[in-house]
């Protein structure tokens, strides 16, 4: 798969024909394998939380706030068992954040800027995992560990569970705001400033999930249209927007300290030797 | 940088360019289409409830939008003024428009508090009805947006202030941004005070 | 920062043999009147256990952050690998101190209602089984570090990459700790239990030695080369 | 010339929002707000026109390639359908 991505920078003497001997090359030779590791790790990482969080423990889109003890148990019931095992998998992936943090944090190292924003980067998106996702994880475990457990028991983990998912606004809220100064103090011309600006969108529906603390129904509570369907809307579009320009970042490395080169035309390909060069 | 797109020998005697950084256009764009998503759900759910809007709306008092739209239009002309001044090279001029768009996005925000000082005072709170909801969701929200603004003012008048740095760019990078602050209070203005 | 560890280590046994419901693990299928009963009898030896954990739970980040130091010497171009240990060294933490924390609420009112007893049981059990992720995560970067470090005089020997990915492997049944309430997955069960705990135990000491070795081949070096 | 303009559209925006003050007047009886389809049609296109104005002169659009002055003109007219369109399926909804 790496191989897709990465073939257009090899070595003169790569020896595999096959995909496999190509991909097993990558990945002890690439030059940039450690930073194709990280980016690959991000989005396997983004297309296993799709999955778990929509299809296999259907938790997303979120259930109304506003239901009754007996729904609340009932949808529980439903989904017992793809809440036990999805849930499950979540804990044995989680850690799959740490190359993608670090994937993030080191594009704020390439730039210009102070190492400040690298490691503030690295450590609130570090800690954001765990009240964003991990206590809602476990809150739900609990929830449907035990179906005869007393119905209020089961829905005051539910809120704990979907409040503690939607309501952890501040480390996404500071972490973007930090990765957008960043970009637009930097000089290396890592990511293009319309990022920085997406950044702030995304920043501002941090701020906007806030009513989910104080309303049980309508367009601001949990599963609401403004508090989660416009929120969704950004955080997807900003989300694919990072990857693909982390990837176009790794294309363009070049292991300086000055501003990173643009990407060759397409036509134009790599003379081999800039990259032997580099190694 | 941008403005390097040349004269068209075709077209005017003016070469067109894209004021400031054509990112920020990006910017203005997307905001404002996730104003138009929440503008949406407001007129949505405006029409299911129409007569619980129509009475809590009542409370609304429309001089003071009104009086708070000029306040903003004025601000923006003022920004505008500042891009031309400083495009001329008149900078101590550039840099005292620069401050009153300052004072009147100041007075549009102390003109806010009061209001929803006001409005709080009446009762009316953002968990008091589903139409102060919107209410106070879209001014705060757009408040923010002023208060940044704030802060991209500042970096306008740091460009202005010493000849070392004076980038056009910048000024009018923060200039398009101030203008998608004005023109989206006038979108939120139709629709929380006058739509019915 | 080393030397700390084994003091850390011998203060984690002695917390481990104090809590009663770890050296045999309380199960999963105890009623709500009998994880009741269990707290208000042990109240003392709970709380005085968690207390001490608590002080010291935070002890493993400083080896974390050791190693990290460690793969930032080793031959890579990027400090990626380094900073994926440091995103992970919070986590397992935090996670545990949340698990401390239910166990603690747990026997602060003992006389409360059963179920809502089992209910912070339940929580502080799942919570410590399924910390696992970001030690997994750890292992197995830990591992590629040491595969990619090609140089003439490697940080880590070979073995080390070999044996955190067992380590691994050994940890990662504990994800699904709560997906039965018998058997080896169950959180008192072989696997989810026993050997992720026992996981853990080895790696601190293995990982000990081995950094002790490290850094002390290293004190060496610079010694001769100043 | 240039500064001139500025205040002629900074005037005719003002208007345009003095304009909502007559509307108001006009519509509500004694203080009680009624349902006005004129009125919220109007509302938006008035405001939509204010925004046009800000765009071409206050931001200068006018000078900006063509691209841009498609792409703005092109936003309006999407805003506009949306507004307009979740206006008039809600109250079809709403019957």
């Amino acid at each position: 798969m790496i191989n897709s991505t990465a073939d257009t920078s090899s070595e003169p003497e790569v020896p595999p024909d096959t995909r496999l001997g190509r991909f097993l090359w990558n990945c002890r030779y690439h030059p940039k394998r450690e930073l194709w590791f990280a980016w690959w790790v991000m989005v396997v990482f983004y297309q296993l939380y799709g999955v778990l969080f929509f299809l296999v423990t259907r938790v997303q889109p979120p259930p109304s706030p506003a239901w009754d003890t007996p729904m609340i148990v009932q949808w529980f019931d439903d989904r017992h068992h793809g809440l036990l095992a999805g849930f499950g998998i979540v804990f044995l992936i989680s850690g799959m954040c740490a190359p993608m943090n670090a994937l993030l944090a080191y594009s704020m190292r390439r730039m210009s800027v102070s190492r400040v924003f690298a490691y503030s980067y690295l450590i609130m998106y570090s800690l954001s995992a765990i009240p964003g996702m991990l206590v809602m994880a476990i809150a739900m475990t609990v929830g449907a560990l035990r179906p005869d457990r007393d119905p209020e028991l089961i829905r005051w983990l539910y809120d704990f569970a979907f409040l503690s998912f939607s309501g952890t606004m501040g480390v996404f809220l500071v972490g973007s705001v930090v990765w957008l100064v960043a970009i637009l103090l930097d000089k290396n011309n890592v990511f293009p400033k319309w990022f920085a600006y997406l950044g702030l969108c995304n920043a501002l529906t941090e701020v906007v999930v806030a009513p989910a603390w104080i309303f049980q129904r309508g367009a601001f509570a949990w599963n609401g249209a403004i508090a989660w369907w416009i929120n969704m809307v950004v955080f997807v579009t900003y989300t694919a927007v990072f990857i693909v320009l982390l990837r176009r970042m790794i294309e363009r490395e070049d292991f300086g300290t000055g501003p990173l080169p643009d990407l060759p035309d397409k036509d134009e390909t790599v003379p081999a030797g800039s990259v032997g060069a580099l190694r | 940088m941008t403005h390097v797109a040349g004269p068209r020998p075709q077209l005017a005697e003016k070469p067109k360019f894209v004021p400031g950084q054509p990112d920020m256009w990006l910017f203005v764009l997307f905001e404002a289409l996730l104003f138009t998503g929440y503008f949406s759900v407001y007129l949505v759910s405006r029409t299911q409830n129409q007569e619980l809007y129509l009475q809590s709306q009542a409370d609304l008092d429309l001089r003071i939008g009104v009086v708070n739209t000029i306040v903003l239009l004025s601000s923006s002309w003022a920004i505008a003024r500042c891009v031309r001044a400083a495009r001329g090279g008149a900078y101590r001029s550039a840099l005292t428009y620069a401050f009153v768009t300052i004072g009147f996005g100041v007075v549009f925000v102390i003109s806010k508090v009061l209001e929803w000082i006001h409005e709080i005072g009446m009762g009316n709170t953002f968990t008091s009805d589903e139409f102060f909801q919107h209410y106070f969701f879209l001014t705060s929200l757009h408040c923010i947006h002023v208060l940044i603004g704030f802060i991209v003012l500042g970096v306008v008048i740091y460009q202005l202030w010493s000849s070392k740095r004076r980038s056009q760019e910048l000024v009018e990078t923060g200039a398009t941004y101030w203008h998608t602050v004005d023109f989206l209070w006038v979108l939120i203005f139709a629709m929380l005070y006058v739509v019915r | 920062m080393l030397w700390a560890l084994p003091a850390i280590v011998i203060i984690w046994v002695s917390a481990f043999l104090l809590f009663p419901g770890f050296v045999h693990p309380m199960s999963p299928t105890m009623s709500a009147e009998e994880v009741a009963a269990f707290y208000r009898d042990e109240t003392a030896r709970i709380r005085y256990s968690m207390i001490l954990f608590n002080w010291f739970g935070v002890g493993l980040i400083p080896t974390v952050i050791l190693l990290a130091m460690q793969v930032r010497r080793m031959a890579h171009r990027t400090p990626i690998l380094s900073y994926c240990l440091i995103a992970c060294a919070g986590g397992p933490p935090t996670l545990f101190l949340i698990a401390n924390m239910f166990w603690l609420l747990g026997s602060f009112r003992p006389e409360r209602a059963p179920e809502l007893t089992q209910l912070l049981n339940d929580l502080a059990w799942v919570t410590f089984t399924v910390l696992v992720p970001y030690l997994v995560a750890q292992c197995l970067v830990l591992a590629l570090a040491i595969y990619w470090d090609r140089q003439d005089e490697p940080v880590f020997r070979t073995w080390v990459a070999h044996f955190n990915l067992l380590i691994a492997v050994a940890l990662a049944p504990a994800a699904f700790g709560a997906v039965a309430f018998t058997g080896p997955f169950a959180w008192d069960g072989v696997l989810s239990y026993w050997v992720k705990n026992i996981a853990i135990a080895v790696w601190i000491v293995v990982m000990g030695v081995v950094l002790g070795q490290t850094i002390r081949r290293r004190r060496v070096e610079t010694t001769v080369a100043a | 010339m240039n500064n001139k303009r500025l205040v002629v559209v900074w005037a005719i925006l003002t208007v345009l929002t003095l304009i909502y003050v007559w509307m108001d007047e006009a519509v509500d009886q004694n203080g009680t707000l009624t349902a006005s389809t004129v009125v919220t049609v109007s509302a938006i296109a008035i405001a939509l026109i204010k925004v046009r104005i800000i765009f071409r002169e206050f931001m200068e659009v006018r000078h900006a390639p063509a691209w841009l002055c498609r792409l703005t003109d092109g936003w309006v007219v999407l805003v506009a359908t949306c507004l307009l369109g979740s206006y008039f399926v809600g109250s079809a909804i709403a019957g």
